[in-house]
């Protein structure tokens, strides 16, 4: 590490975040009220952290006007990445299955153009309907109206799919637990106001970090032992001395600058007292094409 | 003629049925002495047509004149007509109708040769297809005879009294007939049900009943509202039509909603998956050789019933266009025929030169089934010869047209085909 | 390049206009275009001799003709691009067979209008004949695809074996409307003629304005009330196509299904609102 | 006569009936093909050069369906096959007419005329029918024609085969002959369309009863099949047999085959009655060829036509109204049945044929197993059963499939497996020469319907023939023949029509004891829509 860089009393440590593609899709969930469709975006959304060990990452839950959406009736939307689109296909058809189609009142609609590689969701669903299932095609898009005991669950069929950036991340390390996360706490706030950008982790924050790897065979991941105090002396550390908190922020985006703006926003939202550095979290370079060096955005993307 | 002359097996034009066992014995001046069995449409159609014998064999504008100069100067008036029109096929024998729809194509006239019955039913087949039979199979075989929404009693007097009132090979008499329509009328009078309906409930009354064979769930006071009859009318309808071995549903030229036919016949369809009873539907024709019009126009233009040559090769017609010159054959030829809308600029027909509107061509043909010899098609597709049984000098339509063909040089022809 | 037509109402007789269409005369000269030939009755005209025919100064592709064409049939027939202004009526088969493109009328069309249109878009700003986007003798599909509005009255089977695709009609539709549909949908936002939806297999009919549901066959049966959002979805993109009688606000709707005569499991939708 | 005397020179001749295959001189005078003449210096009239070219009879269709009410029901029932496919303009000496698998009638001449056949046989014209599908036929231009009557289902015959009334049979078919100047007897799923026609359901078995009358299927085929040999007529009986188009319907051919030993008999589109299986599923569907074709190669008294399928859209048309309900149900598409009294019924169905599917696949491959198993080409004649397998235009293709094994391959190749498996065609390596074509396109047909003076080129012969270009790719060249020439005139030079000569249509009117007649009037005066007298039709009807 050289030339540290301070916002404030704290140090950003001139690391970088290693971020990778994977597949996005928007949807657009609306219901008779908002309440209906934020449930049910809340409930598609869960157990969405993180696709080491979830089928999507997903979240980003944010409200719609009526004019806004498709049918005229308030709605959210809803960000989600997956490894590829197939596998992204699968979460969705899935999840909307579960639990859009048995939420009362809604239906689904793309968020995003079409483009020429969608995903089907709404044509895997249909078959709920048994026969009576019906479709509507308008302009190049077609709708399923799958019958439901309060009516109709309207499912648009093709999703738009798009090559989004998942992996950007902030370290906030610290000795204060409280001030840590409060700081944590103000950057999840911060990196949320750019649009297309998902915080999949609870509240947005992690505290598992986790390394790649295990010494169980079947374990693909398992604790970031060089960032968990209390293994400090039993492996190689990466804490400085006074460090005995760390939390992780990770950043999925839409595209690669909403990330590199949201960790931007992020690192200056964090840089609180009792936060003594801000780092990112990396594999050295080799795993991600995308590299999101903390000093490099905080240039380009100022006050 | 000197003495009475007597025909046997006389076939009558005067009604769809076209019957071809009729004894007529003709007074030595011409009018029918007796009729046998008698028929008062044919009476009325054999002295309508045979009167027409008198006029003059030809006139331009009104004025008599020569076969020779008509023939002429209708040529001319083709040869200048840019939009002519062909009405009236229904009128002659399919000779005359092959020599027709010949000139039509050589001067790339359009055809309207469809009554409304023939382009709803050609419409409807050529959507669902058709079961039918012959007149004889409803003799040999119906056990139930549904008459829709017409009164073939008045209007084909012996249509019933031939096919339907005899046993036949494998129907015992009497059979189960059935009316639906605006009754009474002499037809229901005989009936064992009829359902008073009235025509803008048929449509409906149709639904009801190919729903009621699919054992659907439907709406018994919506039935009532848009049928005019109750549900359980309906279904003791339904009942009698599936228990039928060979039924037949009876329509006339009256039939003549596109979506009625098509309801019709898919009702029929319908009624032919059960695996224990076949049903026909059968039209009863118009007066004449429209059969025969239909069959023509078929293997020749591949269309029928109205047809265009306009482009020099045929194409569905478009009837009602805007036209410069009528040809029309046999105008006194069908009693139900409304009078042609305009006038028309040939007329080729046995009153030709005496019924008015006077056309500024008439030419006087001699008149199928009564001088003029023939084939005509009933509406069960059966061909029938038709005998002169009245001398006369005149030429018959077949003939004109070809004489008028013969005016009409190929090589006029060029730079109309695409 | 486009160009502009100006009838000149020298003849009556039936003409076929099927030559009349932007993909093909649009980007010709004046001079050029007014030599393409036109089938009149029997024979062929100059194009030039039925219209006054002038470049004009819009978008590539326009097409811009204005008189009274009722006798001119096909006009539009089959294209597959570009847009089509009419001021002024037409004849039948108006844009039948079109896979693409734009057609304007302001006027009326005959019968046969979208008969078998398999995409693009037509706006009727007066209104429609018999047979719009219907099927042809014997085909066994009507409209195949695209979008038909019709400002003003549409009369007998609208629709009838119709596919896929959206006809908007703003007035009064005649008997019929939707016969033997296969899908698709077909809004009507004035008064029904007899028997809407006979032999409907599948698809939607709309009538956005309510009817008295006493016109209804006795085989399309009640199966509640609601405000679907497809609805709302199309009749947004109505609006926003320029059609105007549909309104913005989703009605609450009968449904029936049917028609069971013939085991269907299309829909009527009826406003009740 | 020299004037009037022409000559084709230098063709290779291919005249199986006359065992020639070489280069030699056609001599033609009038309508009739001669000796060439004694002087070697003798001068022909016209000289036609024809070195390089293959010289054959004109073709001729054993089977085909182009008149009469149910091919016109046919067209008017769809009107989208003649809006779809390029019409024919008129033009100076010809007709307009509509395209498509069912052509208007002058377009149905033309066509064969242009696909150098000269003579075509409309299989199945109902006796009542007669009077129109003269009139149809009078409106086919170029080539000549004839017309088998449906006699399989006919009450009165039925009656006589029941009462064991062999000469009452016998002399009812020569005096229906003559009344509807018809050329020869069909047979249609005799009995069971009488069966269908009493809701019964049609018959599955040679020996099932036909209700009302006191006969069998095999009652009414072997004495028809009798009554038609003792009345000499050149075509034998004109067989299409019970179960057309059910799996398994092979069992009940390979029994009717058996049941007419002793009789000629012609058997139609045997394509279409010669699948293993069991009925009641049409994935069992299999080809069963092999055991028919070995009893036909086994047996002399039989001749074929195959009725070989095509890829595509074409129209069902057919006596057998059940067959027609049939495919009704299995395709929902429209349908149209007439009944017609006394004599039969008539179905039309709209299909297509899929190469994708497995029963058409399979039934693809079992019309050229046909081809390719029966030995002796003699029995055997090519025919789509027109428009019922396809077109009649699409002869070029399946001759190309019979010389060629190469491309009966691309075919194979794309099948779906399931039903390569069902059918041993792969196996068949034969390739037909051209002499074989020759034989069943012109020389068997013409033998079969005992064309005396046609489907060869010796002198005598009708002046017939067709010239092809010696093209390497045999399909264009039977597609697109040099010259036809019909009755001693040109009617295609450089593949286009030059003239269209109205054709004959050939009747046979065998002697009958006028005995019967009264017996027949009878008949119709008691069952018949129309009078007896109106029945038969008069001389100027058919010329």
């Amino acid at each position: 590490m050289n030339t540290p860089r301070k916002l404030g009393e704290t140090i950003v440590l001139d690391s970088f975040a290693e971020a990778f593609p994977m597949a996005a899709a928007r949807l657009v969930i609306t219901a008779d009220s908002v309440r209906w469709a934020e449930t049910a975006a809340r409930v598609m959304t869960g157990y969405a952290t993180s696709v080491i060990g979830c089928d999507l990452e997903a979240g980003a839950i944010e409200r719609l006007e009526p004019d806004a959406t498709p049918d005229g009736r308030p709605g959210v939307s809803v960000l989600a990445f997956a490894f590829s689109r197939g596998a992204l296909e699968k979460a969705l058809v899935n999840r909307v299955g579960q639990c859009v189609m048995t939420c009362p009142t809604t239906a689904v609609y793309n968020g995003l153009p079409l483009g020429d590689q969608p995903i089907n969701v709404g044509g895997r669903l249909r078959y709920f309907g048994d026969g009576y299932q019906i479709s509507k095609r308008l302009h190049g898009r077609r709708y399923w109206r799958i019958p439901v005991m309060d009516g109709e669950f309207t499912c648009e069929e093709c999703f738009g799919t798009t090559r989004g950036v998942a992996g950007g991340n902030l370290l906030l390390l610290g000795s204060d637990r409280a001030a840590l996360l409060a700081a944590a706490e103000a950057a999840v706030f911060a990196a949320r106001l750019v649009p297309g950008v998902l915080l999949p982790f609870p509240g947005g924050v992690a505290r598992s970090g986790s390394k790649v790897g295990s010494k169980y065979r079947s374990l693909r991941a398992s604790t970031n032992t060089a960032y968990a105090p209390t293994l400090r002396g039993l492996v190689p550390s990466e804490l400085p001395e006074g460090v005995d908190c760390v939390y992780e922020i990770v950043i999925d985006g839409l595209t690669l600058e909403a990330v590199e703006r949201a960790t931007a926003l992020g690192l200056r939202a964090a840089a609180q007292p009792g936060v003594a550095y801000l780092s990112a979290g990396n594999y050295g370079g080799r795993l991600g094409p995308y590299h999101i060096r903390l000093h490099d955005v905080l240039n380009r993307f100022p006050e | 003629m000197t003495a009475t002359c007597t025909i046997t097996d006389w076939v009558c034009l005067a009604c769809g049925t076209l019957c071809d066992d009729l004894t007529l014995t003709l007074d030595p001046s011409g009018p029918i002495a007796q009729l046998e069995p008698d028929c008062g449409p044919a009476r009325l159609w054999w002295e309508r047509v045979a009167q027409t014998a008198s006029g003059p064999v030809a006139a331009v504008n009104g004025q008599p004149t020569s076969f020779q100069t008509a023939l002429d100067c209708a040529a001319e008036r083709i040869r200048a007509a840019r939009s002519p029109r062909l009405v009236g096929l229904d009128a002659t024998s399919l000779e005359g109708q092959r020599a027709a729809v010949a000139l039509a194509e050589r001067i790339g006239a359009v055809i309207d040769s469809g009554s409304a019955e023939a382009r709803a039913r050609l419409a409807a087949m050529a959507r669902v297809g058709r079961c039918s039979a012959t007149f004889g199979e409803v003799h040999a075989r119906a056990d139930q005879i549904l008459i829709w929404a017409c009164d073939p009693t008045t209007t084909h007097p012996r249509f019933l009294t031939r096919f339907v009132d005899p046993p036949g090979r494998f129907a015992v008499a009497p059979r189960n007939v059935i009316v639906v329509g605006s009754t009474p009328n002499a037809t229901s009078a005989r009936a064992s049900l009829c359902l008073s309906v009235r025509p803008e409930q048929r449509i409906a009354a149709l639904a009801t009943l190919l729903a009621l064979l699919r054992c659907a769930p439907i709406r018994s006071e919506q039935v009532a509202a848009t049928t005019g009859q109750t549900l359980d009318a309906w279904t003791t309808l339904a009942d009698a039509l599936r228990r039928a071995r060979y039924g037949v549903v009876v329509t006339d030229s009256t039939l003549d909603d596109p979506v009625e036919y098509e309801a019709l016949l898919r009702l029929v369809r319908a009624l032919n998956q059960r695996p224990d009873g076949r049903f026909v539907h059968l039209s009863l024709g118009l007066p004449g050789n429209a059969a025969g019009a239909e069959a023509v126009l078929g293997w020749q233009a591949g269309y029928a019933p109205d047809v265009t040559f306009a482009a020099g090769y045929p194409a569905m017609g478009v009837p009602d266009l805007e036209h410069d010159l009528t040809i029309e054959l046999g105008s006194a030829f069908n009693l139900n025929r409304a009078p042609a809308a305009a006038v028309a600029t040939i007329r080729i027909a046995p009153d030709a030169t005496v019924t008015p509107p006077e056309p500024a061509v008439a030419i006087a043909s001699s008149a199928l089934g009564i001088s003029e010899s023939g084939t005509v098609i009933r509406s069960d597709g059966l061909a029938l010869p038709v005998l002169s049984v009245v001398p006369s000098s005149r030429p018959s339509v077949a003939a004109i047209l070809r004489e008028l063909l013969q005016r009409l040089p190929d090589a006029a022809e060029q730079g109309t085909s695409p | 390049m486009s160009l502009r037509l100006i009838w000149r109402d020298a003849t009556r007789l039936p003409v076929d206009g099927g030559r009349l269409r932007p993909d093909g005369l649009a980007d010709l000269a004046p001079a050029e275009a007014a030599a393409v030939r036109l089938p009149v009755g029997n024979g062929e005209v100059s194009l030039g001799d039925l219209f006054a025919v002038s470049g004009l100064d819009a978008p590539p592709g326009t097409l811009r003709i204005e008189g009274d064409l009722r006798g001119v049939a096909r006009v539009g027939q089959g294209m597959g691009s570009g847009h089509l202004i009419v001021s002024g009526n037409l004849g039948s088969d108006v844009g039948s067979e079109m896979t693409g493109g734009r057609i304007d009328v302001y006027g009326n069309v005959g019968p046969w209008a979208a008969a078998e249109m398999r995409g693009g878009l037509i706006h009727v700003h007066g209104h429609a004949g018999d047979r719009l986007g219907s099927a042809r003798p014997g085909s066994r599909l009507g409209m195949r695809d695209g979008i038909v509005l019709v400002d003003g009255d549409a009369g007998a089977c609208v629709g009838q074996s119709m596919r896929r695709g959206l006809i908007a009609v703003g007035g009064a539709i005649g008997p019929a409307a939707g016969h033997a549909m296969i899908a698709g949908s077909l809004f009507v936002f004035g008064s029904a003629g007899m028997h809407p939806g006979l032999g409907m297999r599948r698809g939607t009919l709309l009538f956005g304005t309510g009817i008295d549901p006493a016109l209804l066959l006795p085989t399309f049966v009640p199966s509640g009330h609601d405000r679907p959002p497809f609805l709302a979805v199309y009749l947004r993109e109505l609006a926003a196509l320029g059609f105007k009688p549909a309104g913005r606000r989703t009605p609450r709707l009968r449904r029936y299904n049917g028609d069971l005569s013939i085991g269907g499991q299309g829909e009527i939708l009826v406003a009740v609102e | 006569m020299s004037g009037r005397l022409w000559v084709i020179r230098g063709g290779r001749v291919i005249d199986p009936a006359n065992g020639v295959d070489e280069v030699r001189d056609i001599w033609i005078d009038a309508d009739r093909i001669v000796a060439p003449p004694a002087d070697p210096e003798s001068r022909p009239a016209r000289l036609l050069d024809a070195r390089g070219a293959v010289v054959m009879p004109g073709g001729i269709d054993v089977h085909c369906h182009i008149a009469g009410p149910k091919v016109n029901a046919a067209r008017l029932m769809q009107p989208e096959i003649s809006r779809e496919a390029p019409p024919r303009p008129r033009r100076a000496g010809f007709r307009s007419g509509t395209g498509g698998v069912v052509p208007t009638s002058f377009t149905t001449g033309y066509r064969y005329a242009g696909l150098g056949y000269t003579f075509a046989c409309d299989a199945a014209i109902a006796p009542l029918a007669a009077r129109q599908a003269h009139h149809e036929l009078a409106d086919t231009p170029v080539i000549d024609k004839a017309f088998l009557i449906l006699l399989g289902n006919d009450h009165f015959a039925l009656e006589r085969i029941g009462q064991g009334r062999a000469s009452a049979l016998r002399d009812y078919l020569a005096w229906m002959l003559g009344a509807t100047r018809g050329y020869g007897v069909k047979v249609v799923n005799p009995g069971g369309i009488e069966r269908w026609k009493q809701a019964q359901g049609t018959t599955s078995s040679l020996d099932d009863p036909v209700p009302g009358f006191d006969v069998t299927p095999r009652a009414i085929l072997t004495e028809i099949a009798r009554a038609v040999d003792e009345l000499g007529l050149p075509h034998p009986v004109h067989i299409h047999g019970l179960n057309l188009g059910l799996p398994g319907n092979a069992a009940s051919t390979l029994e009717l085959m058996k049941a007419l030993d002793g009789h000629r008999a012609h058997l139609a589109h045997i394509q279409f009655h010669s699948y293993a299986g069991d009925p009641s599923d049409q994935e069992s569907m299999a080809s069963g060829v092999e055991p028919l074709a070995d009893y036909v190669n086994a047996h002399d008294h039989l001749s074929l036509d195959v009725g070989q399928i095509l890829f595509g859209p074409t129209t069902s048309m057919t006596a057998d109204s059940a067959v027609a309900e049939y495919l009704h149900r299995l395709t929902g598409r429209k349908w149209l049945s007439h009944d017609v009294e006394l004599e039969t019924g008539c179905g039309v169905v709209p299909i297509e044929y899929r190469h994708t599917q497995f029963i058409h696949a399979l039934q693809w491959a079992i019309g050229l197993e046909w081809f390719l198993r029966v030995n002796d080409p003699w029995k055997l004649a090519l025919s789509t059963d027109h428009p019922n397998g396809g077109s009649y235009l699409a002869y070029p293709r399946i001759i190309g499939w019979l010389m060629s094994r190469a491309l009966r391959d691309e075919v194979w190749a794309a099948l779906p497996a399931p039903a390569r498996s069902r059918s041993a065609l792969a196996d068949l390596d034969r390739e037909y020469t051209l002499a074989e074509i020759a034989i069943i396109t012109r020389a068997a047909p013409a033998r079969m319907l005992g064309l005396a003076d046609r489907g060869h080129l010796g002198p005598g012969a009708r002046a017939d023939v067709t010239i092809y270009r010696d093209d390497p790719d045999r399909v264009r060249m039977f597609e697109l023949p040099r010259w036809v020439i019909k009755s001693g005139q040109i009617v295609i030079d450089d593949s286009e029509l030059r003239a269209a000569p109205d054709g004959l249509t050939l009747h046979n009117a065998p002697a009958h004891d006028d005995a019967i007649i009264p017996e027949i009037r009878d008949h119709f005066d008691r069952h018949a829509s129309i009078r007896f007298a109106h029945f038969p039709l008069r001389s100027e009807e058919a010329p």
